[in-house]
């Protein structure tokens, strides 16, 4: 990674997600939230291009930009009733949340500098897609089974728990 | 000791950026009032997760594929808490009318 | 379902498929309606008022302006009742153009009412090919009298000249080609799926409610009621042809939209056994130069293209009539829009607004 | 079976495609006018008499006619139709005895101002045996909306 | 064919179950396809069956040593469970047996059910029910067995409780699920210390084992795990004191009265017993307990069975008593004789059921045979049928029942039970006395006007016709002349008795002389009946209120539970409750009043307070140095 | 040589760039500058091209002949309506959300764009030849689902929202059999990558192995490009072009250029995954690649023309249903039966 397209591709993603990430947390419209998250996670995509992932990438790009921030407004427009201007707002334990946050990451970024990583040199092969598959459908094929039944219940979950329940009954 | 952030990029800066990104994740997640926001931020959260572990895979075992596996794992079960998530507070949104979390403060006493 | 927040929404009276300056408010519960009010009167000129400063011939151009899309049928409903009032026999050839005219008109204002149907629905070419073999009853209108679609042909009496020399093979050549034509509608809009779909079972129509609310017309006919004034209480010399009252099933939106099509082909066959049987003669009864009909009042109601079509003429003696009222099919139709609306989307709206087949001019007189 | 009237629709439409089209381009080439057709107003001076039988017969007023006593015979002074309220009916063609007031073929009646669209058929002086203007000429003729 | 049905054996069990999911996923909607598929598996079945029977009756190594096969089910340290097939004489025989009746009584149904509300549901539950019987005949193991078994039991309580509009039926199949729990629970155990001290539940190895159980435990602990096993067959086939359930699953469909009855749920239990018998042959105490609770609520039931009026009644209680013979015959020690009894009880009492439906159905669901009378000529062949089966289970030359009982009764004689054979003679006489009172009073007598009875259509009465015939010729493979039985179905050497003209004759005139007291009571004087409930009040009420067991039941649950309960609820109130709860109680409380501002309730506030403990230990962990530090960061290195 | 001209026209520019003396890293960026300008010339005048084209057929299949005065045979009319759109003043309602509502257009066309990167234009005509390249046309593509939501919000007129949530309903629905569809061809190739896919083609196009595979694709094709039949967030006659009913001019214009983009894109997929992408059919090498792509595309966008203007709108629910009910399902069993049929092809000797 010492290209100079990768450094300044990586400056510039990690610019681009720190900097949504803080509008998505400190903007006061909702909706403005939801449009800079799908910044962030088209950001996060070029990051993963950036660390070899491209299957991983476009995963990113269709669940989360695609798929997770679409939720996201349509819990908004079915839950918004009043003045979307100030719909997201912090609540009284901000200060205290930000302190929390802060030590967070201030710890743990402490720590992975701190540490001594053993990385290895070997490139990651092209084709991920193929890889990921072949280990998808072998070794990892059971969480992988249940990955697809987690989801199916999570459907199945979030239709009951949305669906009115009839006056009648 | 401490890596000194040289011009290369190494392992060290996406795990720095990873921090940065949870600690803005659990900020939302914590100080904010309306319920969308703070899914909304836990899947910031889950993302600086994500990027910890494509990192891993890229420079701890880039032939395994572990770090990129897990990744899809960890999407899949966003995907899930999602739709799980929104789903709730619709319904409670139904019951109340409102989403903001302070209003939820009912599981006490 | 989740709740959600109702919406209320606007509809018209700007609005492409209002069918002019209507207005809708409609109430939704997310794209279901709960409540439709129709807002009408933004195209209202007061022609039954303008009327009582007019003599009895002069009001005859405005009733082109009622239903403009079959402006024949307005004069000759305007004119029977004030013969009917007056006790004028009108000449035989005279009837016969008549009927030719309606009828002709009738076709017109069906092919608007199929073509922008279509076009409500969303499939647009439709009615580009209607509104292709509508331009040629125009011509032969503009033949006849001059006019396009303000027609102004009939008179008290018997219609304003005899018919020109030409009409007769252009009209032929029309009747021969129309059907293939309505084959064509059938094969694009009626017969796609899509369409069916669309109308099929959309905005039910029940005969009684419908007989209850006053509708008329084909709206009426589509949810099985016989009843057609040429058959049921002829007038003119409609007894003498032979043709069938096309009849829906079960009165939604597709059984509207096919009633129509199905009367425009019993409409050739009228104008066809009219032109056969044309006698000569004049085409004007002796009728004084100033009309003063005797005081009194007439109510007199002929099938029109939306259905029910009544004028109701009151005489004071004077050459201006006192009153004049006109029971207008499309603003009676609306009456029941609400009830047709509920529960149904909004596209579902305009399929049946557009399927009811109303005419701003007529709504708002 | 689902899909034929779909299928059926696309046949229409594509030979619809490969048939002559209808359209016309206007002004290189226009329909032929029915000889009764409703055009724009002219009027045989020579033919009126002033009756007024036309401005009464018409519904809006549209006309107005303007007479003068000669040799206590009423004659022409003005005949103006103010178009902007014209149904054309054909009422005031069909009220003169004469056949003085007609219709003509020409139908491009379009005007840029307002004060341009009355038609003045005649005015002026009465009318002389010896005189030629049984033309209306109307201002804004020339500037037809040839567009 | 025959190769293949003997080898593809566990097809039997598959087609009816495969019927049973494919009506309820794909075909329910249409209801003559999903009785067409499940009627189409069963026949299936009966062919293969057919032919494994065939293979194994030709084939002689088979009765030694069974034909086995199975698959790993699962396996864990010290428990490797195996399901597979074990197909010897008997289960070829039971197949052969529960393939044919189901498929005769399905067929039934298709007429019997005709126009009910879930008709293919019904259809789907009786393929079940086929399928899990079938499983628990060929199961080569006892776990798998008990899925069968429970699967047997899920079965009947679905089809007992089918018409759940009404509350006794729903009712019933409560408790006919309840009680069969009770009884389970006890086979449960005995599997469970069959596991524990053989090691399998493999029948075949527990077989070889138990032979020899000295080299794994004592006598006494043996007896306990046999009566403990036995437990489950005594609910299951509905003996002396959890018979209870068996009367009231006459709420069902009769088709389901007649599967139970005849083919699947109640011999189930004989069955068990048949297949354990070596273990109960080890331990003659437990052998004991089996003849004992036979010959007992073969008697008891046959009592009962005096008084009833409802025509399914009082077939219930004939079955029960039926169970006891087969029972007694296992507590002799006779597996043939069992089996035999069992074989051709399955023909006549599923006649017999089924002709109750045909005449329920003609009669619109009015059950008590004193309203009707006179059947015969409206419903010919219903009443011929039923009267071939009365003949049969009446023991009379030369019906099927006759050969069975006989052997029964000569076999208990021979065996040295002369307390028991005297019970068993005596039941053998009350049985043809109430059945042929049964009889009597629904198809002969004067015909009730208000009955309007039609013959049922041939879809019903042609499974009946051929039911009747097998009735009829069902025992002849067993008699003391001929015993191809015997030489196939049996536990231990076979030796052949000689026919015992004492007990047949005897027999026989037990029978004759109770459907000629039937007649004389019923036919000639019908008010007899009620002229000796007169003179006999209190034997008579105490016989028709079946001897007060479910009230004793309600007694004892109203008494000694309810006591108990209330002792125990005394307890609870003031020892318990008083001291213990609410002191801690209230020490709990005035703690938590004082904590209780911490919980705000709000959940941000938790997880606020969760990550500075996180933080709090993660600090901690960096600070104390790089051991624990390695749980903080992992072992990367 | 026709066939390379572009190709050659590539190498020729970075032989004159090396020859300059400048680093093959200063080429690499020349090169890529280039291709991005001709993609972006290649857009513009391909939408400019197919709105005439749009009109045309539209008169044409209505008995009427189109725009026929600016330019021969009315060649400019897109070009003076674009003139006209771009002249009008910008109307932003009151209410509107100002920044995401001027935003929204221009931030359209930016995953149409990024899409052209990955169309194979012709042989080795294909700017990045990605490893997933159909993947990353369906994720990139699906962003902009977002963006017309957003859009629609910011107006501020119900009629925009209702078209909005329908766009976001719509296009998420019709995403699934799209992907699932296009599933089957992918297993059949076992590659994602566009090249691979179009070289698969080489004895047989994928329409016809993939028959059904194709109708799905077009029919939820028709649906992500918002036309006729599935033109329910327009739904001109309904909610009067939804989400675009406040924008005017210039704003208005790069969403209606944006669904012309968008129809290219989708007809780019068929025929690079049905019709053999720049694979000449019957063996007409002679006529370059390039040209049998273009000539393929535009056959599709006829075909999505021909459904425009033949068909009137399905119903929401309608929709809805057809998507989930009918689509997903056929998808679904498409997928197996293609297993299934590589499975017996295997089997028979592969």
């Amino acid at each position: 990674m010492d290209n100079i397209f990768s450094i300044a591709a990586f400056y510039l993603l990690g610019l681009v997600i720190l900097g949504s990430a803080i509008l998505v947390v400190m903007l006061k419209n909702l909706v403005h939230c939801v449009l800079w998250l799908a910044v962030t996670f088209i950001a996060v995509a070029g990051l993963y291009m950036l660390l070899d992932a491209d299957f991983l990438a476009m995963v990113q790009i269709l669940v989360y930009a695609g798929a997770v921030c679409i939720m996201m407004v349509f819990a908004v427009m079915l839950t918004q009733r009043k003045d979307m201007k100030s719909s997201s707002l912090f609540n009284a334990q901000f200060r205290s949340a930000g302190l929390v946050a802060f030590l967070t990451a201030a710890l743990s970024a402490y720590l992975a500098m701190r540490t001594a990583w053993t990385s290895t040199v070997m490139p990651v092969p092209p084709r991920t897609a193929e890889a990921i598959a072949t280990l998808m459908l072998t070794k990892y094929v059971v969480p992988f089974e249940v990955a697809a039944l987690l989801l199916l219940v999570a459907l199945i979950g979030a239709i009951i728990l949305a669906k009115e329940v009839k006056a009648d009954d | 000791m401490i890596n000194s952030l040289s011009l290369s990029i190494g392992i060290t800066h996406f795990l720095v950026l990873s921090s940065l990104l949870f600690g803005i994740g659990l900020f939302g997640a914590l100080a904010k009032r309306n319920a969308v926001m703070v899914l909304i931020c836990i899947e910031l959260m889950l993302n600086a997760v994500n990027i910890n572990l494509v990192a891993f895979n890229k420079f701890v075992t880039p032939l395994a594929f572990i770090g990129q596996i897990w990744a899809i794992f960890v999407i899949t079960v966003a995907a899930a808490e999602v739709g799980v998530g929104l789903a709730i507070i619709i319904a409670i949104y139904r019951n109340r009318l409102s989403v903001e979390l302070d209003d939820f403060d009912w599981l006490k006493w | 379902m989740l709740r959600t927040e109702e919406i209320t929404l606007n509809m018209g009276p700007q609005h492409p498929s209002t069918h002019g300056v209507f207005h809708v408010v409609l109430k939704m519960d997310h794209e279901v309606i709960t409540e439709a009010r129709p807002i009408c009167g933004y195209l209202h000129r007061g022609i039954e008022k303008l009327a009582e400063a007019r003599t009895y011939t002069q009001f005859i151009p405005y009733t082109d302006r009622l239903d403009y899309l079959a402006a024949m049928l307005n004069n000759t409903g305007y004119v029977q009742a004030v013969e009917k009032l007056m006790e004028i026999e009108v000449p035989e050839r005279a009837e016969y153009i008549r009927v030719i005219c309606c009828e002709l008109s009738r076709i017109a204002s069906h092919l608007i009412a199929v073509g922008t149907y279509s076009v409500d629905i969303g499939g647009i070419t439709g009615f580009m090919y209607c509104l292709r073999d509508r331009e040629r009853i125009m011509d032969l209108f503009e033949m006849v009298c001059g006019s396009r679609l303000t027609l102004s042909y009939m008179r008290i009496g018997g219609v304003a000249e005899d018919l020109p020399d030409e009409f007769i093979p252009a009209l032929c050549q029309f009747l021969d080609e129309m059907p293939s034509r309505l084959d064509e509608y059938d094969g694009l809009i009626t017969g796609n799926e899509i369409f069916q779909a669309r109308t099929k079972h959309v905005g039910l129509l029940d005969p009684g409610v419908a007989i209850n609310y006053g509708i008329s017309g084909p709206n009426l006919r589509a949810s099985g009621v016989f009843w057609d004034l040429r058959k049921n209480r002829p007038y003119s010399v409609y007894d003498r042809f032979d043709f069938e009252v096309p009849l829906g099933k079960r009165g939604d939106c597709f059984d509207r939209f096919t009633c129509r099509i199905k009367e425009m082909r019993q409409s050739l066959k009228i104008i066809r056994q009219a032109v056969e049987q044309l006698p000569e003669g004049p085409v004007m009864a002796k009728v004084p130069k100033v009309l003063k009909p005797p005081a009194g009042d007439v109510y007199h109601e002929i099938e029109g293209a939306k259905g029910i079509l009544g004028y109701y003429v009151v005489s004071d003696g004077s050459n201006k009539p006192y009153r004049i009222h006109v029971r207008r099919p499309s603003f009676i139709n609306l009456g029941f829009l609400n009830e047709l609306c509920k529960g149904w989307k909004i596209a579902d709206v305009v399929a049946i607004l557009g399927s009811l087949d109303i005419v701003l001019g007529e709504v708002d007189c | 079976m689902f899909g034929q009237g779909l299928l059926k629709g696309l046949q229409i439409t594509l030979q619809e495609l490969f048939t002559k089209k209808v359209t016309v381009q206007y002004p290189e080439e226009s329909l032929p006018l029915a000889p009764r057709f409703h055009g724009e107003f002219v009027l045989d001076v020579e033919q009126c008499i002033a009756c007024s039988l036309c401005a009464n017969a018409c519904p809006n007023k549209v006309i107005e006619i303007e007479t003068a006593k000669l040799d206590k015979k009423r004659v022409l002074t003005g005949y103006m139709m103010r178009l902007q309220y014209c149904l054309f009916c054909g009422l005031c063609v069909e009220a003169c005895n004469k056949g003085a007031i007609r219709f003509s073929q020409k139908f491009e009646m379009a005007k840029y101002f307002r004060d341009q669209i009355p038609l003045i058929l005649y005015k002026g002086e009465p009318p002389v045996q010896e005189e030629q203007g049984n033309t209306g000429i109307t201002a804004g003729e020339a500037e037809g909306t040839e567009v | 064919m025959v190769e293949f049905s003997m080898t593809h054996a566990w097809l039997v069990p598959l087609l009816p179950f495969l019927a049973f999911a494919v009506i309820v996923f794909l075909t329910r909607p249409w209801k003559m396809l999903s009785a067409l598929v499940s009627v189409g598996a069963m026949a299936a079945g009966f062919v293969i069956s057919a032919y494994a029977a065939y293979g194994v009756f030709t084939s002689h190594s088979l009765i030694e040593k069974s034909l086995e096969y199975s698959v790993r089910w699962f396996s864990m340290p010290g428990l490797n469970i195996d399901v597979g097939v074990k197909l010897d004489p008997t289960s070829a025989m039971m197949l052969f047996m529960v393939t044919l009746v189901a498929s005769l009584i399905q067929i039934y149904s298709i007429g019997y059910m005709r126009g009910e509300k879930g008709f293919s549901t019904f259809f789907a539950y009786m393929s079940l029910f086929g399928a899990s019987m079938l499983l628990l005949v060929i199961s080569s193991n006892l776990l798998e067995m008990f899925v069968a078994w429970e699967g047997v039991g899920l079965c009947s309580y679905l089809l007992i409780g089918f018409y759940n509009h009404k509350i006794s039926a729903r009712e019933a199949a409560k408790k006919a699920f309840v009680t069969c729990r009770i009884a389970d629970f006890g086979l449960l155990l005995g599997m469970l210390a069959l596991q524990i001290i053989f090691g399998t539940l493999n029948i075949t190895e527990l077989g070889e084992k138990i032979a020899n159980f000295e080299l794994y435990t004592n006598a006494a602990t043996l007896t306990l795990v046999a009566v403990l096993v036995f437990l489950g067959p005594i609910g299951k086939s509905g003996q002396f004191p959890l018979h209870v359930w068996l009367p009231d699953a006459m709420e069902g469909p009769t088709p389901v009265s007649a599967l139970i009855h005849a083919a699947t749920m109640v011999v189930a239990g004989v069955y068990l017993v048949g297949r354990m018998l070596f273990m109960f042959l080890e331990v003659p105490e437990a052998q004991q307990l089996v003849a004992v609770t036979g010959a007992f609520t073969a008697l008891f039931a046959a009592s009962i069975a005096l008084t009833q009026r409802e025509i399914k009644r009082i077939l219930a209680y004939s079955t029960i008593s039926q169970l006891g013979y087969m029972m007694l015959a296992l507590g002799v020690g006779s597996l043939t004789a069992s089996m035999f009894h069992l074989w051709t009880h399955a023909f006549f009492k599923a006649l017999m059921f089924l002709a109750a439906g045909s005449v329920l159905t003609a009669l619109h669901h009015k059950a008590d045979i004193w309203e009707m009378g006179g059947l015969i000529k409206k419903m010919p062949v219903t009443g011929a049928t039923f009267a071939v089966g009365g003949l049969a289970i009446a023991g009379i030359p030369p019906f099927a029942g006759f050969w069975s009982k006989d052997e029964i009764l000569s076999l208990t004689l021979s065996g040295g039970h002369p307390v028991l054979f005297f019970m068993a003679a005596l039941t053998a006489f009350l049985t043809a006395f109430y059945m042929w009172r049964l009889i009597f009073l629904a198809f002969f007598g004067k015909e009730k006007p208000e009955n309007h009875p039609q013959e049922s259509p041939p879809v019903m009465t042609v499974p009946l016709l051929i039911l009747a015939f097998l009735s009829l010729v069902g025992g002849l493979v067993g008699t003391p002349w001929f015993p191809f039985w015997g030489e196939w179905i049996r536990f231990g050497e076979f030796h052949h008795a000689a026919p015992d003209y004492t007990v047949m004759i005897l027999s026989v005139i037990l029978g004759v002389i109770g459907i000629g007291l039937a007649y004389k009571m019923y036919v000639k004087d019908v008010s007899a009946e009620q002229r000796l409930a007169e003179r006999f009040r209190p034997v008579y009420t105490l016989l028709y209120n079946k001897y007060y067991i479910d009230e004793i039941y309600m007694w004892f649950n109203h008494t000694l539970v309810d006591g108990a309960a209330k002792a125990m609820y005394l307890f609870d109130i003031y020892v318990v409750d008083g001291i213990f709860i609410n002191g801690i109680g209230a020490i709990t409380r005035d703690t938590g009043s004082a904590l209780r501002v911490f919980q705000t309730g709000r959940l941000q506030n938790y997880a606020l307070v969760f990550f500075l403990g996180v933080l709090a230990v993660a600090v901690i962990l960096a600070i104390t140095g790089p051991a624990p530090a390695g749980l903080v960061w992992g072992g990367v290195r | 040589m026709v066939e390379n001209i572009f190709v050659g026209f590539a190498e020729w520019l970075r032989s004159l760039l090396a020859a300059a003396g400048l680093p093959a890293l200063f080429g690499d960026i020349v090169l890529m500058i280039v291709k991005v300008a001709g993609i972006l010339a290649f857009i513009a005048i391909s939408v400019l091209w197919i709105v005439y084209m749009e009109r045309k057929m539209a008169a044409y299949f209505q008995a009427r002949i189109g725009p026929n005065r600016v330019g021969p045979r009315g060649l400019l009319q897109t070009a003076a309506d674009m003139g006209k759109l771009i002249s009008k003043e910008i109307i932003i309602p009151r209410a509107a959300d100002k920044i995401v509502f001027l935003l929204m257009p221009v931030l359209i066309f930016v995953p149409s764009l990024l899409l052209f990167a990955v169309v194979p234009f012709g042989k080795n005509m294909i700017a990045v030849d990605l490893n997933v390249g159909v993947f990353y046309f369906f994720a990139v593509a699906s962003v902009s689902t977002i963006i017309f939501w957003a859009g629609g919000w910011a107006s501020a007129n119900k009629y925009a929202l209702i078209g909005a949530m329908r766009a976001v309903a719509q296009m998420i629905s019709y995403e699934v059999p799209m992907v699932l569809a296009i599933l089957g061809v992918i297993m059949i190739v076992g590659s994602m990558k566009m090249s691979d896919i179009i070289n698969a083609q080489q004895n047989v196009w994928f329409i016809f192995t993939q028959p059904v595979a194709f109708i799905i694709y077009v029919i939820a094709a028709t649906a992500e490009t918002n036309r006729t039949p599935f033109d329910l967030l327009e739904g001109e006659s309904e909610i009067i072009a939804g989400p675009f009913i406040e924008y005017g001019g210039m704003g208005f214009a790069m969403w209606f250029l944006a669904e012309y983009a968008n129809l290219i894109l989708v007809s780019v997929l068929a025929t690079t995954l049905f019709l053999g992408g720049w694979l000449a059919p019957f063996g007409l090498t002679f006529i370059p690649s390039w040209v049998w792509f273009l000539l393929k595309i535009y056959f599709m966008i006829w075909v999505f023309m021909w459904f425009r203007w033949t068909y009137p709108r399905i119903r929401v629910d309608q929709l809805m249903n057809f998507g989930w009910k009918v689509l997903v399902p056929l998808s679904l069993a498409n997928i197996f039966v293609t297993g299934i049929g590589m499975f017996i092809y295997r089997a028979i000797g592969w």
